[in-house]
């Protein structure tokens, strides 16, 4: 069972690797986007990290409430409002119970990614975080080794794509050829599930 | 790159602090990055309030006063401001008339827009929202998201400011900036790649002789590269691209606008060369501004805006604007 | 380097081509390269002309209109125009009243407008001068061509302007000019070289994580080369030069220009530091003026001017002004 | 004796050296100027050559203050005024004769020269033209090639010394190595005179 810590360790955990790739999000979103990637989740996950020591949070959906409206507060451009969905619609999910299972974590977290479909109105093979975080959630069932491993291959996947949403599809074709930033770092996310579970 | 800077971190709130002592006649809150109005809310009277990433000064904090916008939400360099941000402005803003969002199509943008309509109006505050989307250089728009809001923002900002600065009911001053918009169409070309402070390089390689058509402004490359060419060369390709996409009837307001680093000497240099080809193709010219007005950091280039106006939309750019960016008439 | 330009023979008629189309106020003669206000010469009033090299644009033709120079004469870009240029703007603007010439203190502009000033009273036009050289940066004045003219021009031909705007007499104009120049210092620096359209290439190297203290507006290298420094150790010195220079009683106007390129996301920063400074030296700021008014084509870098004014200075300087760079009250 | 043909071969001599080198004056003029000296030059000497050929020019004197007054009336700058006084109070110094003796165009050439330094006030050892006009001016009697080598040898003893005057002052001790453009091109001025002259 997962309970209000793990969630927590899950955020420290994204924040550290959002520290240390930083600069490789930000290289990344320079060739197809703004350059500024890096910084906005550097930005927004040194909030959340502040906002959950500051604050209370004793069920899982609170601390990805709380994690997600930090994001939507402090994030700003495409990625705020999508990573700040993200978490919130998957808190919201979870309700007010003290421990989750795996498997409604699962759940919740496929409400979530639904949510963000929703809000940007990306589909798989967009080129964005949706191409990292569909395969996450269907790999979850394989336990959280199973959902990084997919994440990183769905984020690797977006290499030859064209994007067809958010700064890159100005590109058009030129998009070609380079790894989505926002699917790295839903990579990242996922990946730090593992290092915050021990599973 | 050098920059002018303390650390990258800070650059956004330094510059509001620069611009807070410069410009008593506005409130600038450093701490929540909006930057109002000294005599809003106006009693009756619409506030208009926009807002965007920085680094396209003086777009959207220099175009705050008497005759333009209400109140301006700075984000971080190229980020589109939070919703909180976007919120406490229209608070500050609205006289009870409601608030005008002026969104510059970005997804960002669009997105934390969206959120600070629901926002406020769960405060009880009535938005409406204009998107500008005038960037000709992004096509297909089924396959991407849609045209980028790039100068004709300055158009919708100070033809909606004295619409709303009349009194205009908030249905009208929306439906004017939507007219704006509709009629208006750019296109930009860089000759080098900008610095943005987080990355401190430039946002993409530029070879000599080499230039980008069809750049934003964000520092994204542009659609397609091609060899250096000629101010009149340019001048040619984006006015051609303009008046492909919308052939005016009307006369036009044209926007000469330069991306940051482009000298006015050079900025004037290819206004006479836009000029000649509107005129080559009949476009009867109304109004001409030559600038930095939309800019991208220290991106050299420049972006060609035309609007076609009637005789309402003339008299309303004409009115009378006080900003620190566009002033005239008072 | 790259321009947006068509050939480097053509870039100042070529501006002011285009400056003649985006400013139907003005009477540009791009032939005799001369920009004039289209209601001079003013009966009984006193005119102002002033001019310089080019690719230091707005300045000198961008200040033309009422409330500040009667006539600009553009010359070659960093080159004095000729006096042939200042005479017939001193014949276009003169009522009678007699010309004031507004001269930045270069050997070549030194020497043209005297040429032209004898031209001119030849003609039977009264002619009188004002030497503007307020840069700090260079000393031992014995041993040089004297303190070059630079921020401080803005300063000159904007309060000497509305002097004569109010129909003073030319002594009185010329005074007036003097007292500004006078109670004006200036100190600039450079982040880049900036590239004249004839050579093409910047003007002198500056390495990465080097900067140039004590440059003029001409593309010349400054006094000395230093390791990169952050706005606030740039404004610690350039405030400091200037103030050890004439450590002001009354409140000042300050002027943050911009080399050309440095964003005004940048510039408006440097000014929060600028103003600390002052703060520090127990200096009260009147009015405070930030963005690209004295530039050096594409040079990235800022300069600092301070002037001391009295109120009558502070009310001339608040006088309604209408020019294509400098606009407000009207 | 010296007819006006043989000074307005002078001229185009001239125009036809500064065409050659105004690259080189140029960036002579960059790093202790503002590069501009080069193209000053070609403007004003494209100037005089169309000036000479279209307005009759019967005597030196004629021929040399209209070629000064040509430079003043397009150069600007501060060689324009500098290298236009010069060519003018030369002229004005060789009165009406239809031709005169080397000696007489030497003695109004210091005549000119005198008319530069009182204009400009700069004197030898300032690093100017002056350093390269003053020695050209003494070596007159021997020949325009003694006179040319003089020049020659006065543009580059700048090199070592520190500017007083005109732009390259502001520098203070920076200038200090760099040989001056308008130096440079009074040798080009007086080195064309071998050229004209065939002596
Ligand atoms: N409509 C969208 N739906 C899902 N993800 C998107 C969408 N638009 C952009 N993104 C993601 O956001 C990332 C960019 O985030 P960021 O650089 O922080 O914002 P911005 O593009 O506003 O600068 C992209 O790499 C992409 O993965
Ligand atoms: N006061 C002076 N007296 C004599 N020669 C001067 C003086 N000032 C400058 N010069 C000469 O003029 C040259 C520069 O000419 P130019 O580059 O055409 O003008 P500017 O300095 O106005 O750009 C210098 O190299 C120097 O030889
Ligand atoms: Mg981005
Ligand atoms: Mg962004
Ligand atoms: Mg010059
Ligand atoms: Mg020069």
């Amino acid at each position: 069972m997962l309970d209000a810590d793990f969630f927590r360790r899950w955020m420290t955990a994204t924040a550290a690797s959002v520290h240390r790739e930083a600069d490789r999000l930000t290289a990344l979103d320079s060739p197809i986007g703004d350059a500024d990637h890096g910084s906005n989740l550097q930005r927004g996950f040194t909030a959340v990290t502040a906002a959950l020591e500051k604050e209370e949070t004793d069920t899982p959906g609170a601390v990805l409430v709380l994690a997600g409206r930090q994001l939507i507060s402090t994030v700003g451009g495409a990625s705020g409002p999508l990573y700040g969905t993200l978490l919130r619609r998957t808190g919201k999910a979870l309700g007010d119970a003290a421990e989750v299972s795996e498997a409604e974590f699962a759940e919740a977290l496929r409400a979530g990614v639904d949510a963000v479909m929703q809000l940007g109105g990306a589909a798989p093979g967009d080129k964005t975080m949706i191409d990292a975080l569909v395969p996450a959630v269907a790999a979850l069932g394989d336990g959280f080794g199973a959902a990084g491993t997919a994440a990183e291959r769905g984020a690797e996947a977006t290499t030859p794509l064209q994007a067809r949403k958010g700064r890159a599809s100005y590109l058009g074709e030129r998009s070609i050829g380079h790894q989505d930033p926002g699917a790295t770092s839903s990579a990242l996310l996922i990946a730090a599930l593992g290092e915050a579970g021990g599973k | 790159m050098k920059m002018l800077i303390n650390v990258p971190e800070t650059v956004v709130a330094d510059a509001l602090r620069g611009m807070a002592a410069a410009h008593p006649e506005l409130t600038v809150d450093v701490e929540n990055r909006v930057v109002v109005r000294r005599d809003a809310p106006m009693a009756g009277k619409v506030g208009l309030v926009s807002g965007g990433g920085s680094g396209h000064e003086p777009l959207h904090g220099g175009f705050v006063g008497p005759g333009m916008l209400s109140a301006a939400c700075p984000g971080e360099v190229f980020t589109s401001p939070v919703p909180d941000q976007m919120l406490r402005a229209a608070a500050a803003v609205n006289s009870g008339a409601g608030v005008l969002f002026i969104v510059k199509n970005y997804t960002g943008d669009v997105l934390n827009f969206d959120m600070a309509a629901e926002l406020a109006e769960d405060e009880g505050i009535e938005i409406a929202k204009v998107l500008v989307n005038d960037d000709v250089a992004v096509t297909d728009s089924l396959y991407t998201a849609g045209r980028r809001g790039t100068g004709a923002t300055l158009f919708v900002e100070k033809i909606a400011g004295a619409a709303a600065d009349e009194g205009q009911p908030l249905e009208r001053v929306q439906s004017v900036a939507r007219q704006v918009n509709e009629n208006s169409r750019s296109f930009g070309v860089a000759l080098s790649a900008c610095t943005t402070p987080a990355k401190g390089s430039p946002t993409f390689d530029l070879p000599a002789g080499e230039l980008e058509l069809g750049i934003g402004i964000h520092g994204e490359p542009g659609r397609e590269r091609r060899a250096m060419m000629t101010s009149g060369e340019i001048a040619d390709f984006a006015v051609q691209a303009v008046l492909d996409d919308l052939p005016p009837r009307n006369p036009v307001l044209v926007l000469v606008n330069g991306m940051g680093a482009t000298p006015l000497l050079e900025l004037y240099g290819f206004n006479a060369e836009v000029q000649r080809v509107l005129t080559q193709r009949g476009v009867a010219v109304a109004r001409t501004l030559v600038g930095n007005y939309v800019t991208s950091l220290d991106m050299a280039g420049a972006s060609v805006t035309v609007c076609q106006v009637d005789e309402e939309l003339l008299r309303l750019w004409d009115a009378p604007v006080s900003t620190p960016g566009l002033r005239w008439g008072m």
